[in-house]
């Protein structure tokens, strides 16, 4: 499928690709070559970066098997939490399959004060805060539109409308900076989002304000049905620079490089040094949503030649060949990740519906007469009910 | 030729007729392709009309609208898919301030025979943004018109309708109701796009509603009808423009109004139905128009909308309030 | 100290009480910096308090209200200001999907204090999209509170009130008002922000109205003193919550009801108030509820936007109609 | 002013130069030192440019004068509007004072099967198209919202909210290619609208679709009181890159310099290159608009260091030291122009008001029961004064 398939009928010649002084010209980079920094190869070989190697220079064994366990827990969790979604546990289940590293690697590149505008996927960033994995179901449960308190881990809820919260992580920056803090943001979002009006504003007030943020796109290579070639014909990374700030595409099939990049990316916010966009390379292995049937738009050599960059098992040649963990390591793990399917389901099937009331609670923060009045109604309404059954 | 059709299936089968048509109508929108959309309305239409008629976007509500526009003023006739009720905010300024006034601006010299598709309301369990009904927030903007079937044949038929108008329509289809069978007959045109319809007669009381509620009243009236009250159930179809004659000629017969939709009761549909029927009506009315929607509240989390809602009880409630008059 | 103030003056007034009482609050918009805003509202500010709380943003509607969600997430209170009416429909999703849910979304955990000011309305003969009065589009949507001041002393006191609550507020300027002046007393607090007022009392029909339409109001009711009839004339102030609880108890009184809006009556706020009054006035009301207001059309260019506004003329008619029931 | 003005308490480091692979590093490019296509300097004297001195080549005398002429007749059209507005005949007026050879060069550029996509300001694009000066006033005196017809001329109506042109423009393009057609699409837009997300969008989707299209923003330095500084910090040209089209910056007072850049840009368009983004450098040398008060944010030292750069002088200059043009001409000129003055106003005088029905006219194609309804009880309004009168 090329880009030019829909609209022209005659054949086009495609972008030149001379430069002169005083013009840029579209560099012709076909999304299947990308130019990413890579710092573990698929096979788990560990591959020196002259740029980046010092951002996980002192990268402990003990850090590096705590990567792996956030990657194995958070795919247990999600794996978890699809099966209650078929079960009729969850209403909808946004699986995070195959972009582990992308989110324990940027994730664990944050630092406390950091602060994080997710979009809907992130459960994996969210481990990586510290938010109770149980919290992430209650919104595709449909018991609440968001179960956890944003500022308890300086994570914000999930963002349905596809690319807003890019403008709210800006606004935080801006406000970061006024301060005088010296934290930073990081914004998520998809290949798909890169389209919306709202990341292009967030990228140009992001530049003009000199914002600390970051914003990480998991380009997974598709958005529902359509692929990235439905939203751009360059990398995506390549959009920051006419904004004036740095882009920059990582494997994030790795997550030693997804750490290093995002560590350098918060590094310059902090110093000062504005935004910067991350492309994360990725790959979307399960369904868009258990919603969703991808055999209808893309076939399964894809999905296969992605799963032998799988970024768990590349992680753990890693560690293996290194003898950075053993058996035992691998072995509780594997108890851990039980239990912790086993504590979700639980407090999901626990997870009790919201009372009848909570319509009306917290549409406003100072009250509202309208609203008063129809929770009174709705009140008188609900009794006439016991009443009769009470009668 | 009348055949048994879940109403997306007659959407799809009515798009389908269009492009078969008219050669300058286009299907645009996220995922409307390959995938035939979310709810698979435009299934297999791509496959045979090709990507050029049958266009997957990019992820952008305004760039989809506003290059509808465009493709409008170069002959198409687009029919463009919002993906869900909640996403078509991105794209309302490209609706209010181009889409909707563009004939005017232009003395008429420009037409946009636009065709909106939002597939709306709740009932189906899903997460936020993807169950609201915001048909009042397009009916306030003059240069728009707003329709919504009830049943696969009106689907069907509006559609057609819809995409001959000159004029953009915002077609709202009740999601709820995407696999509701009923029989379609693709010869005969059933009426005016903006014309009511009494869908069951009746004496006691009139039942107005559009889209999903309609189902409801009739449920509704069926119900009354085993406690031996007459109601008479009448499907708007428009909400702009709104037929009123139709819901005044009713309201002289019966007496009573109870409007049902599920948009917040706030400034929604209903209020304009029962200023504009009071003032018609003011000698006739034994009772206040009443509302029956929903609260002036965000669409609530899935294991709530039931509670949100108009449900048979709520509205059976308000018909008891307003015989009581 | 009560000083006589223009009305734009007074809001002027108000924010520069705001940035030196509150360290937090921001005023963000399209020049509103060094030219102090197109009608001066902003004037000196910058200049007093610095460009990094008086912030000119880049011309990008739905950037500045999204950034300022994002600046009251981390604790400021920004009041953003959207240039003209018409241009706030690039900012319509970050308002209704985002400003206006984000408290409930976050079971209350968050809360966004942001101001939105919007000049609005015509009367001011400008070109296309500089006359509009959308206030009926947001309040529709649940989690907004909508406030439109008629006079200098409610224009200062209300915004202190916006400000300070921890709702979103969308805060319409009558622009047409701006510069009419009247005393402001800035150490007494008038009376709560969402409650209306009777500008005038009167015994044979209430006119309501709030923003520009109330000084109208007033001088149709002089008008119809001259002829013998006795108006009461409500200054509503405030669109979300409306105040019904006032009107009813005027109307109760008075027993006919007319508002006056600029915003096109079909789906606007007189449909709201004429649906609920008569509910809950049934048995007073000798009249339907009469709206005046802005026709179903696109606002007109501005030779012609003194008959497509509510006029002297226009308004008496219609107490005239409501009058002979 | 610096960009960082706004946001920063403490000092913040400028972005970084250093670029490696897999990454694009923001260029530092201020926007007083511009890469600019230019082809006639300041002083009229003509330098060759490699790349775009053969769009130009075959251009005669005639030609050449044409130019001038219609720069000085657009600017004399300019002026008496402005005048007109002062004597209360229009009730605001944008004027182009300055950015006459931005206009004329990319308006002549165009060929008459082209579609143009103006915003409110381009006055000379609109000569160049061919359509009267006095149907642009009909909105200004506030007589019609747009008082020509689109079609007649393929050249749009002004649009005012700012940047939604841009995606009519992309969707137009999109239709050309469809139909086979190689006539192509400019969209005028300023350095202000470049920070709305429609014009973003407008520039994914003609990405993604290859539309035949040419962004032509006119920066002229200011949005209304904001510097271009408030809307980027690198220069606006290089946006486009991100999105994989050239972008060129051209000397916007070059009236040479834009024709031969529009024209390259349009041709890369017919010959199915898809978009280009030319940004014409160049300067409001009035007001906003009528209602606006420049002195409140600029000095007067920038506007007189700009009219050394006047873009008739300029081609004037070199029309005298190339012996293209007499005395006789610009006499000629002058007495035409002093005829449009006249044509100008006295059209704007006898320039009828609206009937007050038009009120009611095309708000639908279709018609639309409420507003016949409303336009029956406005009719009986009013002529229930004419019986009152009458009586
Ligand atoms: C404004 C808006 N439009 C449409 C949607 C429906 N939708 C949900 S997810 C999605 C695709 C998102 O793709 P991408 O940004 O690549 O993220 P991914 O799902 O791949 O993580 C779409 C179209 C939405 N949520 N919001
Ligand atoms: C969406 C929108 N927001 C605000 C305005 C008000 N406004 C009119 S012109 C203008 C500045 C435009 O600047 P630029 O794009 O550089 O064009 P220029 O006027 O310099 O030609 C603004 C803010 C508008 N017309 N539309
Ligand atoms: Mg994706
Ligand atoms: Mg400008």
């Amino acid at each position: 499928m090329t880009v030019e398939s829909t609209a022209a009928r005659k054949p086009r010649r495609s972008a030149g690709t001379k430069s002169t002084a005083g013009k840029t010209t579209a560099r012709k980079s076909p999304s299947t070559d990308p130019e990413l920094v890579q710092l573990l190869t698929p096979e788990g070989k560990r591959v020196k970066n002259a740029e980046y190697d010092k951002y996980v220079a002192g990268i402990t064994p003990d850090e590096l098997r705590g990567l792996y366990r956030d990657m194995v827990l958070t795919r247990r969790f999600d794996a978890e939490a699809t099966s209650l979604q078929r079960q009729g546990e969850l209403g909808l289940w946004a699986s995070l399959l195959g972009q582990e590293a992308a989110q324990i690697g940027s994730g664990r590149a944050t630092r406390e004060d950091d602060y994080v505008f997710p979009t809907y996927r992130e459960h994996g960033v969210a481990w990586c805060r510290g938010v109770d994995p149980t919290n992430l179901l209650g919104m595709f449960r449909g018991v609440n539109n968001g179960g956890w308190d944003p500022n308890s881990n300086n994570f914000q809820l999930y963002t349905i409308v596809i690319g807003s919260q890019t403008l709210h992580a800006t606004g935080y920056a801006m406000g970061i900076a006024k301060d005088g803090a010296d934290s930073a943001v990081i914004a998520y979002f998809g290949d798909g989002a890169s389209s919306q009006g709202d990341v292009a504003e967030s990228f140009t007030f992001s530049a003009v304000y000199n914002a600390p943020v970051v914003f990480f796109c998991q380009n997974n290579q598709w958005a529902i049905s359509e692929p990235t070639e439905k939203q751009t014909r360059v990398p995506l990374y390549q959009r920051a620079q006419g904004y004036g700030f740095p882009g920059v595409r990582v494997d994030g099939n790795d997550v030693l490089a997804c750490l290093a990049v995002t560590k350098w990316a918060l590094e310059r916010a902090r110093s000062g040094e504005g935004p910067t966009l991350v492309e994360a390379y990725t790959y979307r292995m399960g369904a868009h949503t258990t919603s969703d049937d991808p055999s209808r738009y893309r076939g399964d050599e894809e999905r296969m030649a992605w799963e032998a960059k799988d970024p768990i098992l590349r992680l753990r040649a890693y560690l293996e060949a290194s003898n950075h963990a053993d058996e035992g390591f691998f072995a509780e793990l594997e108890r851990e990740s039980e239990a912790l399917g086993k504590r979700v389901r639980e407090a999901v099937r626990a997870m009790p519906d919201p009372d009848h009331f909570a319509i009306f609670e917290n549409v406003y923060a100072d009250g509202h007469a309208l609203v008063d009045e129809e929770r009174a109604q709705f009140a008188a309404y609900q009794a006439s009910f016991t009443d009769v059954e009470g009668a | 030729m009348a055949d048994k059709m879940a109403l997306a299936k007659a959407i799809n089968e009515s798009l389908r007729r269009a492009l078969d048509t008219d050669p300058k109508v286009l299907i645009m929108g996220e995922d409307v392709g390959k995938l035939g959309g979310v709810f698979r309305v435009t299934d297999g239409l791509q496959k045979d009309f090709g990507e050029s008629r049958v266009i997957d976007t990019p992820l952008a509500e305004s760039g989809i609208v506003g290059t509808a526009i465009g493709l409008a003023l170069r002959g198409y006739r687009p029919v463009v898919e919002i993906q869900f009720d909640g996403f078509v905010f991105p794209a309302y300024d490209q609706i209010v301030t181009q889409l909707a006034k563009m004939h005017a601006r232009s003395l008429g010299k420009v037409k946009l025979p636009i065709v909106v598709r939002i597939p709306y309301g709740g009932g189906i369990g899903a997460v936020e943004h993807h169950s609201e009904s915001p048909e009042a927030l397009f009916a306030h903007v003059a240069g728009l018109k707003v329709v919504s079937p009830s049943n696969p044949s009106d689907a069907y038929w509006m559609m057609q309708q819809a995409i001959q108008s000159d004029d953009p329509v915002i077609f709202f289809e009740p999601k709820r109701r995407y696999w509701d069978k009923a029989e379609v007959n693709t010869d005969a045109i059933p009426g005016p796009l903006h014309k009511a319809r009494v869908v069951r007669e009746g004496s006691d009381l009139t039942l107005a509603a559009y889209g999903p509620m309609v189902k409801l009243c009739q449920e509704v009236a069926d119900a009354a009808a085993e406690e031996g009250r007459n109601l008479e159930v009448l499907d708007l179809r428009s909400v702009s423009p709104i037929d009123f004659d139709s819901i005044q000629a009713s309201v002289e017969k019966t007496r009573r109004l109870v409007v049902v939709h599920e948009a917040p009761v706030f400034f929604g549909s209903g209020a304009e139905i029962a200023a504009r029927i009071t003032e018609r009506c003011f000698y006739h009315l034994e009772a206040p128009v009443l509302r029956v929607g929903g609260y002036h509240a965000p669409y609530p989390p899935a294991r709530l909308e039931e509670e949100y809602l108009p449900g048979l009880d709520r509205v059976l409630d308000a018909v008891d309030r307003a015989l009581a008059y």
